[in-house]
C-alpha cells in the first residue's frame, strides 16, 4: 500500500487515491514512425527490477498526473515530480544516486 | 479433572456468572473468562478433533496460537466456524459446538483414519488414488473433502454489520504488554502521536501473570499507573481487543477491532477494521511458547506451561489435580510454582537439561517439588485425556524409568519471539543460539517509503526474554526521534538460556517419533517431516507443502520452529541454513466481513442514479446496470414480458412518440485557443472546422488504433466544444483527454470540464416529437429554425434547455438537456404533455433495437477493443487530410491495414429468424489445431418489431464485397442458420424520417 | 524409480516408510547440455518433460534460482479451464486441459485434477452476450461449454446469491470439465518424471548472464558456474525482463503483483469453481476445505510478491455480495505473486532475436491452467526450432504487426 | 436562470440522518468550476464572483455564504447561493474576457452534505484516507469516501462535503452507516 506525495497539490496520498499509469517519459511515435519505433513506443517496456520512473494520477484528489521515481524491488520512493518534463529532474537523479550508488542512470 | 479453584483469578468476576452451552450442555463461567478457561473450569478437556486423523483434541494454549480448541460459535446468521476458544470472551447465552467429527465429539467415526495412520503418512495422496482415473473426482476426493474441513459452513448471510476506519499516527505500537506500554510512553514523551493496539481485552501481557513486582511496584499497581499515564495524554490512543494483524508497505498496518464479539446483537458493528498509516511501527508482540515433541504430546491435558499458568492465575482454573511439568528452560518452573501456590500437586518437573540451577529451579525445589534433570517424557498415557506419563532419560531411546500418574502435562520447549509483523514486509531474521529462536535482525529491517527502517521491535518479540533486561533497555531511552528509543534498545537476552531440545528423548525410535506431533491440527508428526526430507522435499517450503506443516489455522505458530529443527536435523544442516517459510499476513485469521467492511447491500457499490430515477421506478422500469449507472432496460406493463415491452416501445416510438432518459450520456466541455487542434488529434475526423451551432458525429481511437468511443460533438462558441461520449465512457474519456493535455501537449491552451451530471438529458423521439416540444412551448424547434445536426439554447415549458437535433433511432428526434435539478420535473412535464401524443418512455433495449434497424454501431457491441473504424465502414468519419490523430499510426500496422480484414455488413436470415447472439460465420475446413474455420461473426442481432423479422449486423471477411452472398452462422445445438449479406441499414435508408 | 500405488504404500507402511526413493535427484551441473531450461516452475518442468517424452531429448538441465515450483506455480488459485474466446488461446488451453485429464496417470503422481466444473457468471446483459459469443466460439473450437440458466447456476452452487439486488445472475458460461488441480503436485510430478528420465534439476542456481557467439546462444553463466548449451529455453515469470535483457532484447511485459487468499477450512459447501467478473472475484473450495479466492492485480511494476491490500478488500466485497455465507469465515492467509502482463495479456511462446534462444513468458494471471499445454508447445518449438500450430500465434513479433490475441474482449477476463 | 415558478431539486431533497453525529444533504448550492492559471485578472474575477481572495494551495476562502476553494493548480470551485450562479458566471466572463479560462455551472452536478456534531471527525475517518488531525483550518481535502470522490473542509463546527450528484444516495448511505448510534469508535 504505497503513499506518494502529489507534487501538484502537496498531499501525501494513499495509493487508493491514485491511479497508476506505468512507465514515464515514453516518447510518442505517430504517423511516419518506423514499425520498430512504434512497437517500442507502445510495447517495449523497461520493466526494471530496481529504479523505475512511472506515471501516477491523483485521481481522487486534484486530478493531476505526476511522475514518481520508485524502486520496484523495495517499493522505496525517491521522489515525485510534475509530469511536464521529458526526463527526470536533476534533484531526483541526485537522490537516487545517493541511495543507489550502483544505479546506471536514466536512459 | 480440570476445575475452578476456590480462590483467585485476576480477570474473572465471581459476582458476574454467565451461562453458556457447549454441544448443547449448559455450563457456567464468569465474566472475564475466555471460552477456553470456562470449558476447563467445567472439566471439558476434550474439545475437538484433529484434521486428518480425527484424534481427540484439547486446549493446548491460552492465546491466538491455539491450534486445537476451535468451535462453531453461535448459530444461524451468527454462526462462526473455527472460533478459537482461547480468544473468545465468554458471554451469557454463548452457544458453542465442537467441530470435525461425526456423529459426536466423543465417538467420531473419522477416527478410523487414526488407526490407519500408518497408511496415511505425509503426502500419501500424491502416491495413490491415481487409478482408475474417474475415481479421484468421484470417489476418493469426496471422501477426503468430507473428512477434511473443520467448522460447519454457514448456510445464511451475516446478521451483523462491519465497518472500517482510517487512522494516522507517528508511532504505532502493536502489543500492550510491558514493552509495548513503555514504548508507547517513550514515543509520547518524544512528542509523537501514538496509537497502541492490544489484541486481548486487557493490557499487561505475560508480566502480570509471571511477575509480582515491576520497577519496585506490585505488578497490578504498576500497570494501573502506566495505563492512567497514557490515558491522560491527548497524543496517545489505546485500543484493546484490536489485533494488528498485518504490516504492509509504507507504514500501512491493518488491525481488526473486535467491537461486539462479546456482546452480539447489541447493534454495534461486530468488527471494525482499522487501516492505520504510521510513520514508525513498534512491534511489542511478545513470544509464543513452543511445545516439546514427545510421544503422545497431543493428548487432551497436555498444555503449554505458560498457558497452564495463565489459566491458574488469570482464571483460577486448575488443569488437573496432578500436573507434570516438562521443560528445557526455567520459565516452566513458574508454572510449577503457580500450581503449587494454588494448592495443586506437581508430582515432578522433568527438565531435559543436565542441570537446572537458576533461581526458579531453586525456588521449585524449595517449594518441595521433585525436580529431575536429564529426564524426558517417553510417552503420555491416555486417550481422550491424560492419565499419566512414562519418564525416560533425555539422552536415551526412551527406556521407561518410571511411570507417573497425572491429569495434565505442562510443557515448555522455549519461546519463539513473534517476528511475524517484522517479517511481513521483508524484515530479516537471525538465529539466536542462546534462546534457540529466530529474532529480528535490526540491521536488515523492512523499509519505509523513504528507505528508512519502518519497524522497530521491543520486548520478548526482539528476543529479550527477561523482564529485567526489557526494563533496562528502556532505561537507555534517548528521547530522540519519533520513537524516543534507540533502534536496538532491546536485544536477545544473554540471561536466558534455552538449549535446543527438538525431540524427546533424543534417540527416540520410529514408534515414538510417529506419535510426536508437530502440527496438532493438521496431524503432522516428527516422522512425517523426516519422511519428506528422505524423499527429497528438502526446501523448507517443499516440506511445509508436502506435509502441510504450519498450514493449519494457527499458521504454524506452535509448529514451525520445531518442524524446521527436525528438518534441519534430518538434512544434517543448521537451522538458519534451512531458513524459515515466509511470514504472510494476517497474523491471526481475520473475519472476511470485516475486510468487506461497510460495502454490502445498498452501499455495496456506488449506484449512480439519474435525476429521473424515481420516476422510472414508479413507472415499473426494469433496470440494467451500465457501468455503475442504472438505466431502464424497458418499462414492462402488467402482464408483459420484457421482450413484449421492448417491441411495444419500439413500435410506439416509430409510430408516435418515445421518451428516453439519456442523462447518462457523457458531456465534456473542451475550451481554449487550442481546443480545435486538440479535438482534431482526439477524434479521427475534423472538429476544428465545425461551425458554431452545429453538431458532428465523431470517433475516438486509442493509440493502438482500436475504436474506443463515439458521440456527437457540438460547437458552442468560437473556442468551446461540447463532446458527448457513451454512458460508460464519460470518466474514461475525460481522463484520456486530461492525460494527453497534462502529459504530452502541456503547452496547448485547452481546458476541459466533465459536466455529465450537470444536465439531465431527455431524448424526445418519433413522428410526434416536434409536437411535444411545441406543446411545451418556449422556442422555435421547426425544421427551419433547428435543422438536423444543429443545437439551440432556449426554454421549453419554462425550463432552461439546450436542444440538440440529433437522432440515434432514425426518427425525428431532439435531445434536450436541462439542469439536473430540473430533470425530474422536466421529465414529468414531457410525460404529461406527451399523453395526448401517445408518448411512452422507452428503455435501453428499444434504443438498441432502433439503432440496429438504422445500422448505427454501438460501442461495446460492434466494437470489442480489436475493431478499428475502418472495419465498421466508418471511413467517412476518418479524415484523410489530417497528418495525425491518436490511433492513426496504430492503424497503419500491417495486420490492421490488411484489406482482408473482417468488415461490418448487415445480415438477414433466409427464414426471418433471429441470428443467435454471439454466433460465428463458419467457413470450410479446420485449422491446424483442429478448430473449425470461421469467416465472421455477428455483433448485433435483434428481432425487429418494425420489420417483423430478425435483423443482424456483423463482421465478415471482405464483407462489403459480398452483398447478396448467403452465409451460415453456427448454433450451439450444432446446426446452422443461413443468412444473406446485405447493407446495414434496414430501416429508412434515405434518412427521410429524421429529416422532417 | 519405484512406482506409486496403493500397494506401494501398504508395503512401505510395514517398514515405516523407510524405503521410498527421492522424488527427484539434486545433482551438480554438468559442463554442458543439449538443452538448458531456465525456470523449474510448472512451465519449465513441463517443457523438459515433453522434450523427453515427445522428442527423446533428455540431456537437459532445468535451472532454478530458488526451489522448484516456488514461483507462481505454487501461488495460484489452481483453476483449470479452457473456455477462451480466441482460437489460439482456446487451442493451447484446451490442449492443456485435456493433458491434465490424464496427467496423474502419465506422471504416476496424483496431481488431483478435479473436473468439478467452472462457471463464469453473467451479471449484465453485456456479459450475457459476451459469454454467448464465447460459447459459439468454443463450439467450433472443440471446447465443451454451455450457457446455463440462473436456476441451473443455483443448483450447481447453492451458496450463490443469484438474486443479489445489484447484479442478479442472468446465467453463466459453464465448462463442466474445467476444475482444479493440486498446484504443487503438478510441479513435483513433472520434476519426478524429468529426474527419472535423467534430466538434471538444479535448484538454487541463478542465471546471471547469457553467452552467445555469432548470434547464437552458447550457454549461461550461473551462480554455479558456466553451463553450456545448444538450445536455451527461458521459461519464467516475474524475472522475464531481466533474462531478456541478458539475452539482449526487450519485452512487451510489465511485472505486477497478483494476490490470492484462502479462508480457514470449513466443511464442503461449494463443489464448483465460480468466477464473477462483473464484480471481480472468483472462488472455489479446496480439498482441505479452504475457500480459495483470487484477487486483482496491481497497476504498477512490483517485484516484492506483496500486493496492495485494497485489491483484497475489493475482491472480498464482491464475494460477500455474491456468497453471503462467507462473511463470517476468516481470511487465513494472503499472498502475492509476480505476474508478467504482456501488451495483449496473452503469452509469448516464441523464437527470439538471439539464435537458439526461445522464450515462454507472459502468462499473466492464467498460467497454472496452461502448464501442460504450454510445456507441450514449448517443447515442440525448442525441438524443431520452429513453432508448431499451438505456439505459432504467440510469437513475440505479433505486437509490431498489430496481431493481438486479446481475451479481454469477451466479457471474461483471464484468471 | 430559470422560471421562478420551477424550483430546483437537489439530489436528495435535503435528506437527514441523526446518528452519533448528524448528517444532512443541504439542498441546492450554487457552484462554478473554474479552470484558470496564472491569469492577471484571476483575482478580480474571483472577487467579482464570490467576493473572496484567490485561495492558496488546498485552501478555501469564505465570505459569508460564498466561497472559493482551490481544487488543483488550475482549478477552483466557487460556491454561492444557487440563484447567484448566472450572475457570477457573467462576472467571471467579463473579468476574464480575452484570457484563457473555462467557467461552468456545476451546481446540479454535485451534492453537498453537512456532517455536524462533536464526533463528526469520526464519521469521516471511517470513509476517507485523510489525516483529519492534520487538516489545517480552511483546508480543502479532495479524497475518496469509500468508493467515490469527495471534497470536504471544516466549517462552522462541522464538515461540508461535496460529492457528485449521481452518487448522492450512496454517499448518504455511507455517512449514515458511519454515523450509526453505537458505532462511535471514540
Amino acid at each position: 500500500m504505497l503513499t506518494l506525495e502529489c507534487p501538484c497539490c502537496g498531499v501525501m496520498a494513499d495509493e487508493t487515491e491514485l491511479s497508476p499509469g506505468y512507465e514515464a517519459h515514453l516518447k510518442r511515435f505517430g504517423p511516419g514512425a518506423s514499425p520498430e519505433e512504434f512497437e517500442a513506443y507502445m510495447f517495449a517496456r523497461k520493466n526494471p527490477k530496481g529504479v523505475h520512473f512511472e506515471r501516477w494520477r491523483h485521481a481522487y484528489g486534484c486530478g493531476k498526473w505526476f511522475l514518481a521515481a520508485r524502486c520496484t524491488a523495495t517499493l522505496e520512493v525517491f521522489g515525485t515530480y510534475p509530469a511536464q518534463v521529458s526526463e527526470p529532474p536533476p534533484e531526483i537523479i541526485a537522490t537516487i544516486k545517493a541511495r543507489r550508488p550502483d544505479w546506471e542512470g536514466f536512459k | 479433572m480440570s476445575t475452578r479453584l476456590a480462590k483467585g483469578g485476576r480477570l474473572i468476576d465471581r459476582m458476574a456468572p454467565v451461562e453458556f452451552t457447549f454441544n448443547g450442555k449448559r455450563l457456567r463461567g464468569y465474566q472475564g473468562d475466555t471460552l477456553a478457561s470456562a470449558l476447563l473450569a467445567n472439566d471439558q478437556m476434550l474439545v475437538g478433533r484433529s484434521f486428518k486423523y480425527h484424534r481427540p483434541r484439547g486446549i493446548v494454549a491460552s492465546g491466538p496460537e491455539e491450534p486445537n480448541a476451535l468451535v462453531n460459535l453461535g448459530s444461524g446468521a451468527r454462526l462462526e466456524p473455527n472460533q478459537r476458544t482461547t480468544t473468545t470472551e465468554v458471554f451469557d447465552g454463548l452457544e458453542a459446538t465442537s467441530q470435525n467429527h461425526w456423529p459426536s465429539l466423543k465417538f467420531d467415526v473419522g477416527v478410523v483414519n487414526n488407526y490407519a495412520a500408518r497408511f496415511l503418512p505425509a503426502g500419501f495422496y500424491y502416491k495413490t488414488f491415481i487409478h482408475p482415473r474417474p475415481f479421484w473426482k468421484h470417489v476418493f476426493e469426496p471422501i477426503i473433502r468430507r473428512s477434511a474441513g473443520l467448522g460447519k459452513a454457514p448456510t445464511t448471510g451475516d446478521a451483523d454489520h462491519y465497518e472500517q476506519a482510517y487512522a494516522f499516527c507517528d508511532v504505532l505500537v502493536i502489543g500492550g504488554g510491558v514493552a509495548g506500554l513503555l514504548a508507547a510512553r517513550a514515543a509520547a514523551d518524544a512528542g509523537s502521536r501514538v496509537i497502541l493496539l492490544e489484541q486481548s481485552a486487557t493490557l499487561g501481557g505475560r508480566t502480570v501473570v509471571d511477575e509480582t513486582m515491576v520497577q519496585g511496584k506490585p505488578v497490578d499497581a504498576w500497570l494501573s499507573a502506566i495505563e492512567a499515564d497514557l490515558a491522560a495524554r491527548d497524543t496517545v490512543t489505546i485500543r484493546t481487543r484490536t489485533c494488528g494483524f498485518g504490516v504492509y508497505d509504507h507504514g500501512y498496518v491493518l488491525a481488526d477491532e473486535r467491537v461486539a464479539d462479546h456482546t452480539p446483537g447489541d447493534g454495534r458493528p461486530k468488527h471494525r477494521l482499522w487501516r492505520i498509516r504510521a510513520g514508525r511501527i513498534i512491534t511489542a508482540t511478545g513470544a509464543i511458547e513452543r511445545p516439546l515433541s514427545f510421544a503422545g504430546n497431543d493428548i487432551p491435558g497436555v498444555m503449554l506451561a505458560g498457558a497452564v499458568r495463565d489459566y491458574v492465575v488469570n482464571h483460577a482454573v486448575s488443569p488437573g489435580d496432578r500436573t507434570v511439568v516438562v521443560t528445557n528452560n526455567d520459565s516452566a518452573y513458574q508454572t510449577a510454582l503457580a500450581l503449587k501456590a494454588a494448592g495443586l500437586e506437581v508430582p515432578v518437573i522433568l527438565d531435559a537439561r543436565d542441570s537446572a540451577t537458576g533461581a526458579l529451579p531453586d525456588a521449585a525445589r524449595a517449594a518441595g517439588i521433585r525436580v529431575l534433570t536429564g529426564r524426558a517424557i517417553a510417552k503420555v498415557k491416555g486417550g481422550k485425556r491424560v492419565t499419566g506419563i512414562s519418564v525416560c532419560a533425555q539422552a536415551g531411546e526412551g527406556a521407561v524409568l518410571e511411570e507417573v500418574p497425572c491429569e495434565a502435562v505442562a510443557m515448555s520447549g522455549g519461546w519463539s519471539p513473534v517476528v511475524h509483523l517484522w517479517s511481513h514486509c521483508g524484515g530479516k531474521l537471525l538465529w539466536d543460539e542462546a534462546i534457540s529462536a529466530f529474532v529480528p535482525d535490526p540491521a536488515r529491517p523492512p523499509l519505509n517509503h523513504d528507505g528508512s527502517a519502518m519497524v522497530t521491535v521491543v520486548g520478548a518479540a526482539a528476543g529479550c526474554l527477561s523482564l529485567g533486561n526489557i526494563l533496562a533497555g528502556f532505561g537507555k531511552a534517548s528521547g530522540k526521534g519519533a520513537i524516543g528509543l534507540p533502534d536496538t534498545c532491546q536485544t536477545p537476552d544473554g540471561s536466558v538460556s534455552v538449549p535446543p531440545v527438538w525431540v524427546m528423548p533424543q534417540g527416540a525410535p520410529i514408534a515414538l517419533r510417529s506419535k510426536m506431533w508437530l502440527d496438532f491440527q493438521n496431524d503432522v508428526k516428527v516422522s512425517d517431516v523426516q519422511l519428506a526430507a528422505r524423499e527429497g522435499y528438502q526446501s523448507v517450503e517443499h516440506t511445509k507443502r508436502y506435509t502441510t506443516l504450519g498450514m493449519a489455522t494457527d499458521q504454524g505458530k506452535l509448529s514451525n520452529i520445531n518442524g524446521l529443527a527436525v528438518l534441519a536435523e534430518a538434512l544434517g544442516q543448521d537451522i538458519p541454513q534451512v531458513g524459515t517459510t515466509t511470514f504472510r499476513p494476517p497474523y491471526t485469521p481475520v473475519t472476511i466481513g470485516a475486510l468487506a467492511g461497510e460495502a454490502r447491500g445498498e452501499i455495496f457499490q456506488p449506484l449512480r442514479r439519474t435525476p429521473m430515477h424515481e420516476a422510472h421506478e414508479k413507472s415499473g422500469a426494469y433496470f440494467e446496470p451500465v457501468g455503475l449507472w442504472r438505466r431502464p432496460y424497458c418499462f414492462p406493463r402488467a402482464g408483459e414480458t420484457h421482450e413484449q415491452a421492448v417491441h411495444r416501445e419500439v413500435l410506439n416510438t416509430r409510430e408516435n412518440l418515445g421518451l428516453l432518459d439519456a442523462s447518462t450520456l457523457g458531456k465534456i466541455i473542451v475550451k481554449g485557443p487550442d481546443a480545435g487542434k486538440f479535438l482534431d488529434m482526439l477524434y479521427t475526423g475534423v472538429m476544428s472546422t465545425l461551425p458554431v451551432g452545429k453538431c458532428r458525429y465523431g470517433l475516438m481511437c486509442n493509440e493502438q488504433g482500436f475504436l474506443s468511443d463515439d458521440g456527437v460533438v457540438a460547437r458552442i462558441d468560437e473556442d468551446t466544444w461540447l463532446c458527448h461520449t457513451t454512458s460508460g465512457g464519460a470518466d474514461r474519456i475525460h481522463g484520456w483527454m486530461e492525460d494527453w493535455l497534462q502529459c504530452e501537449w502541456w503547452d496547448w491552451q485547452v481546458y476541459t470540464a466533465n459536466v455529465t451530471e450537470q444536465y439531465a438529458q431527455v431524448a424526445v423521439v418519433g413522428p410526434n416529437a416536434r409536437k411535444l416540444l411545441q406543446a411545451l412551448g418556449g422556442m422555435d424547434v421547426s425544421r427551419e429554425a433547428l435543422p438536423f445536426m444543429q443545437w439551440a439554447d432556449g426554454t421549453l415549458g419554462g425550463f432552461p434547455v439546450r436542444v440538440y437535433r440529433i437522432s440515434f433511432s432514425g426518427e425525428l428526434s431532439y435531445e434536450i438537456a436541462v439542469p439536473a435539478s430540473h430533470g425530474a420535473a422536466f421529465w414529468a412535464a414531457c410525460t404529461e404533455a406527451g399523453k395526448a401524443l401517445g408518448a411512452m418512455p422507452y428503455g435501453t433495449e428499444a434504443l438498441h433495437v432502433m439503432r440496429a434497424e438504422k445500422g448505427f454501431i454501438m460501442i461495446g457491441d460492434e466494437t470489442d477493443g480489436t475493431v478499428i473504424p475502418q472495419d465498421l465502414g466508418l471511413d467517412w468519419a476518418i479524415s484523410k487530410k489530417k497528418t495525425d490523430y491518436l490511433g492513426k499510426r496504430g492503424q497503419e500496422r500491417t495486420f490492421l491495414a490488411d484489406p482482408d480484414r473482417w468488415k461490418l455488413v448487415g445480415f438477414e436470415t433466409l427464414d426471418g429468424s433471429v441470428v443467435p447472439d454471439g454466433a460465428y460465420v463458419i467457413a470450410d475446413g479446420t485449422n491446424a489445431n483442429g478448430q473449425r474455420n470461421v469467416q465472421g461473426r455477428v455483433t448485433s442481432t435483434y428481432y425487429s418489431p418494425t420489420l417483423k423479422r430478425g435483423i443482424a449486423m456483423g463482421l465478415l471477411h471482405q464483407g462489403p464485397t459480398r452483398m447478396g452472398d448467403v452465409v451460415e452462422f453456427n448454433t450451439v445445438a450444432g446446426g446452422t442458420v443461413k443468412a444473406r449479406v446485405r447493407d446495414m441499414v434496414f430501416y429508412d435508408r434515405d434518412g427521410e424520417k429524421q429529416n422532417v | 524409480m519405484k512406482r506409486y500405488s496403493v500397494f506401494a504404500i501398504a508395503r512401505e507402511a510395514m517398514r515405516n516408510h523407510m524405503g521410498w526413493d527421492r522424488a527427484w535427484a539434486s545433482p551438480e551441473p554438468k559442463p554442458a547440455y543439449d538443452v538448458v531450461i531456465v525456470g523449474a516452475g510448472g512451465h519449465g518442468l513441463a517443457t523438459a518433460y515433453y522434450l523427453g517424452r515427445n522428442f527423446g531429448i533428455t540431456n537437459v538441465a532445468i535451472l532454478e534460482k530458488g526451489w522448484l515450483g516456488g514461483g507462481n506455480t505454487g501461488r495460484n488459485t489452481t483453476i483449470i479451464r479452457s473456455n477462451y474466446l480466441q482460437d489460439p488461446s482456446a487451442a493451447i488451453y484446451e490442449k492443456s486441459r485435456s493433458l491434465y485429464e490424464t496427467l496423474s496417470q502419465d506422471l504416476n503422481y496424483n496431481v488431483m485434477f478435479s473436473p468439478r466444473g467452472v462457471m463464469m457468471l453473467a451479471q449484465t446483459h453485456h456479459e450475457v452476450r459476451g459469454y454467448l459469443r464465447t460459447q459459439h466460439a468454443n463450439a467450433l473450437q472443440g471446447v465443451a461449454t454451455e450457457f446455463i440458466s440462473p436456476q441451473r447456476v443455483k443448483e450447481l452452487c447453492p451458496i450463490l446469491n443469484i438474486d443479489g439486488p445489484r447484479y442478479p445472475v442472468l446465467g453463466a458460461l459453464w465448462q463442466a470439465r474445467g476444475g482444479t488441480g493440486r498446484h504443487d503436485a503438478v510441479a513435483w510430478g513433472y520434476a519426478r518424471a524429468c529426474s527419472d528420465m535423467g534430466m538434471h534439476i538444479i535448484q538454487n542456481c541463478e542465471v546471471k548472464g547469457v553467452r552467445s557467439e555469432g548470434g547464437k546462444v552458447t550457454g549461461v553463466d550461473t551462480t554455479k558456474g558456466f553451463i553450456g548449451t545448444k538450445k536455451l529455453g527461458m521459461v519464467v515469470a516475474g524475472h522475464s525482463g531481466q533474462l531478456a535483457e541478458m539475452a539482449g532484447f526487450r519485452l512487451p511485459i510489465e511485472a505486477v503483483a497478483l494476490q490470492a487468499l484462502v479462508s480457514e477450512p470449513i466443511k464442503p459447501c461449494m463443489d464448483v469453481v465460480v468466477m464473477a467478473n462483473t464484480v471481480h472475484g472468483y472462488m472455489s473450495q479446496s480439498d482441505k476445505g479452504e475457500m480459495v479466492i483470487g484477487g486483482g492485480t496491481d497497476g504498477f511494476n512490483n517485484y516484492t510478491q506483496r500486493g496492495s491490500f485494497h485489491h483484497i478488500e475489493e475482491t472480498l466485497r464482491a464475494l460477500v455480495e455474491t456468497f453471503p455465507i462467507i462473511s463470517r469465515l476468516k481470511m487465513l492467509r494472503q499472498w502475492g505473486g509476480i505476474v508478467d502482463m504482456t501488451g495483449d495479456r496473452s503469452p509469448l511462446i516464441s523464437k527470439t532475436p538471439l539464435g537458439n534462444c526461445f522464450i515462454n513468458f507472459g502468462w499473466g494471471t492464467g498460467g497454472f491452467k496452461a502448464i501442460p499445454g504450454s510445456g507441450w508447445a514449448m517443447a515442440e518449438l525448442m525441438a524443431k526450432g520452429e513453432p508448431g500450430p499451438l505456439a505459432e500465434a504467440f510469437s513475440m513479433w505479433r505486437f509490431k504487426e498489430g496481431r493481438f490475441i486479446d481475451e479481454s474482449v469477451a466479457a471474461g477476463v483471464a484468471h | 436562470m430559470s422560471d421562478p415558478g420551477i424550483q430546483p431539486r437537489s439530489a436528495l431533497g435535503g435528506m437527514t440522518f441523526a446518528g452519533f453525529a448528524s448528517v444532512r444533504e443541504t439542498g441546492p448550492v450554487g457552484m462554478i468550476t473554474m479552470r484558470a492559471k496564472n491569469l492577471k485578472s484571476l483575482g478580480k474575477a474571483v472577487k467579482a464572483a464570490v467576493g473572496t481572495r484567490v485561495p492558496a494551495q488546498r485552501r478555501i476562502e469564505v465570505a459569508g455564504d460564498k466561497a472559493c476553494a482551490w481544487m488543483s493548480p488550475d482549478e477552483y470551485l466557487l460556491l454561492m447561493p444557487y440563484a447567484d450562479v448566472s450572475g457570477a458566471l457573467g462576472a467571471i466572463s467579463k473579468a476574464l474576457a480575452g484570457e484563457h479560462h473555462l467557467a461552468a455551472d456545476v451546481s446540479d452536478a454535485r451534492a453537498v452534505f453537512r456532517i455536524e456534531g462533536d464526533s463528526a471527525d469520526r464519521v469521516l475517518c471511517k470513509l476517507c484516507p485523510a489525516d483529519l488531525d492534520r487538516l489545517a483550518p480552511g483546508e480543502v481535502r479532495r479524497t475518496r469516501a469509500a468508493q467515490v470522490a469527495v471534497a470536504f473542509w471544516r466549517q462552522d463546527g462541522g464538515y461540508t462535503l461535496v460529492s457528485f450528484r449521481s452518487v448522492a444516495g450512496y454517499v448518504m448511505g455511507l455517512l449514515s452507516h458511519s454515523a450509526r448510534i453505537g458505532s462511535d469508535p471514540g
